[in-house]
């Protein structure tokens, strides 16, 4: 059976995982930090959640990553994925199965969350970038009548996309705003984090 | 008397601009400073931001000054988490923080209000250097 | 590559502005930080801005970032104290300390002309907050 | 007999013996320092010239009081009257007399100098509000063909007066600008510190 707990440690830990790859991609239009960012950020959250109920609610599961990330993480990343994961966690409030159209509502919090956060839209090379066409193509596939992990799927096809469009466009938010230009040909670490957790969702549930 | 924050990247950016706007205001002038993470390192803190603005109101509101757009997001989010009533009159000024930090802390040391600490910040982005 | 020089009042700001803009900017990128008199209290010292600039240089010119009048006034001094030649390729950048020089630092670090690193500098100005 | 040297230790020591009102001055509309730096400066100064000849000339003097102020005041007054001592050396190169109209020449150039550093003009609550009544009122008696010691003394009758009235008008230069209207009311620490040079020079010469 899946958890809530044991689903966010796989997330994280796909994070932790990528620490490296991360800070490469940061370094090149960034301040070189994301990957170390994340990492700190979910180790610090795995302490918080080490004490928590194996059965533990998903609000509060996702309360605590929230917070977790926003007093650890020290980069961009903690505020702006600290306040999605707390959008989405008041969203599941109540709620023990999360079908499709929860975890749409859940998505759709998480990016306005971001968006009220940092200002950004689409096409601004951030992570909107990826978690923006998720939430597009979740949409699609749950009108389609899908099951909810082919709805995941769908999800992480299309921010694998979006992290590949983040590669022909000019930031416009975050640090990568100050190479103009010069960020052409690199893609986004944040739309990759987030790309990197929705796959790791859905290697898990699937 | 309206408190100043000042939310920096680096504690050793926050701590001089703190001493700096010290030394032309009132010496009985609230500035915190809340630099860096909670390590230390480079970085910004939301609690960090949270405790100091809490801190610097005496009841006049608080005057934010921040460096960079992850600032800026760490004191939005400081926002949301302190006490509604004390957010009202929480405001990030729309100034560079050191230029802005010590024209706003001369201000508020004459006892302006808020409002016209933010002015004068704001009007520090045309400070001529040459 | 231009150097940039960073003429702050206080020794932590020039450091901490440094420490943040290297963190932007290619590791290679020269920026030295002039902060504080020759003793490290708030002040500046020409002498020392002279030495920042004349270390910066590598040929494209220096641009130099200061916080208040008086840095300005010592970073024109400095000017004319160091070498005719190495002057003329010296400009101080009218736009705010930190906002700018990290701005500025980015620009150097990807081999724009000294024209250009002023530019974007100035344009630092209107860094919105908010 | 008076010497350059001993003239200028004069003038050093009674800006140093101002230091703690100089200071009270600048903490009313400033940083509380202009005291501190200017008696740093000239004591840096004394140790500077205790090691020139007693009949030096006074542009070597003059010179090595510039680049003393210059590399030891921290504060604005460095820079500013660094240059003036400078400009005003440059002036008096070769002769080993100063009338009065070659002291107001110098004083003219020291003028010059901090115009040039801090781009100020009369009226501006500076030092300059002392010192160009000061050249005013000495053209004026050499005009009327008053001796040196006279022009002198009409000159720092003008920079007193001048000092009067920078209590009457708004800063819009140096730390001082910061407090706008509220400047007024309070006398220019640098106009002080320019009128007590003046003065010195003038109780040593008569
Ligand atoms: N205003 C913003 N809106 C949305 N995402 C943003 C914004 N600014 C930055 N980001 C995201 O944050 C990522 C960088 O995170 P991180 O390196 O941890 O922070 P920092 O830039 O402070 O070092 C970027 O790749 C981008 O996806
Ligand atoms: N731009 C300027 N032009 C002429 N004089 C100036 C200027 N700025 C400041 N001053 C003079 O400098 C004095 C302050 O000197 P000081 O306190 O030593 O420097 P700071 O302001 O850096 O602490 C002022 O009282 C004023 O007379
Ligand atoms: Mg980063
Ligand atoms: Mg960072
Ligand atoms: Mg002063
Ligand atoms: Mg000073």
């Amino acid at each position: 059976m899946t958890t809530a707990k044991e689903a966010l440690r796989v997330v994280g830990q796909a994070v932790i995982d990528k620490k490296s790859y991360l800070t490469d991609l940061d370094q090149a239009i960034g301040d070189g930090d994301h990957g170390i960012n994340m990492a700190r950020g979910f180790e610090s959250v795995f302490k918080k959640i080490a004490v928590l109920d194996d059965n533990i609610d998903l609000t509060t599961l996702l309360k605590t990553v929230g917070m977790g990330l926003i007093s650890s993480v020290g980069g961009a990343a903690g505020p702006l994925y600290g306040t999605a994961f707390l959008r989405a966690s008041g969203v599941c409030a109540g709620k023990t199965e999360i079908d499709a159209v929860t975890a749409k509502a859940m998505l759709d919090a998480a990016i306005k969350g971001i968006q009220d956060r940092g200002k950004a839209k689409k096409g601004e090379k951030t992570m909107l970038d990826a978690l923006i066409p998720a939430s597009e193509a979740m949409d699609i596939a749950i009108k389609a009548g899908k099951t909810e992990v082919e709805c995941l799927a769908d999800a992480v096809q299309a921010a694998q996309k979006g992290v590949e469009y983040t590669k022909t466009i000019i930031a416009t938010k975050g640090r990568a705003s100050y190479l103009a230009e010069r960020s052409i040909g690199h893609q986004d670490p944040g739309a990759t984090s987030s790309t990197v957790m929705l796959e790791a969702l859905y290697n898990y549930l699937e | 008397m309206v408190g100043i924050v000042i939310v920096s990247h680096s504690v050793k950016i926050a701590e001089g601009v703190k001493e700096l706007a010290l030394q032309m205001a009132r010496k009985d002038q609230l500035i915190i400073a809340a630099g860096g993470t909670d390590t230390g390192d480079i970085g910004s803190d939301p609690m960090k931001i949270q405790a100091a603005i809490e801190a610097a109101d005496k009841g006049d509101g608080v005057a934010v000054f921040a460096d960079l757009g992850s600032a800026v997001m760490s004191v939005g989010l400081a926002k949301e988490m302190i006490d509604p009533q004390l957010a009202q009159r929480v405001c990030l000024a729309n100034a560079p923080i050191v230029e802005g930090a010590i024209a706003g802390a001369v201000e508020a040391a004459m006892g302006s209000p808020l409002e016209k600490v933010l002015e004068t910040a704001y009007g520090a982005r045309n400070m001529e250097k040459q």
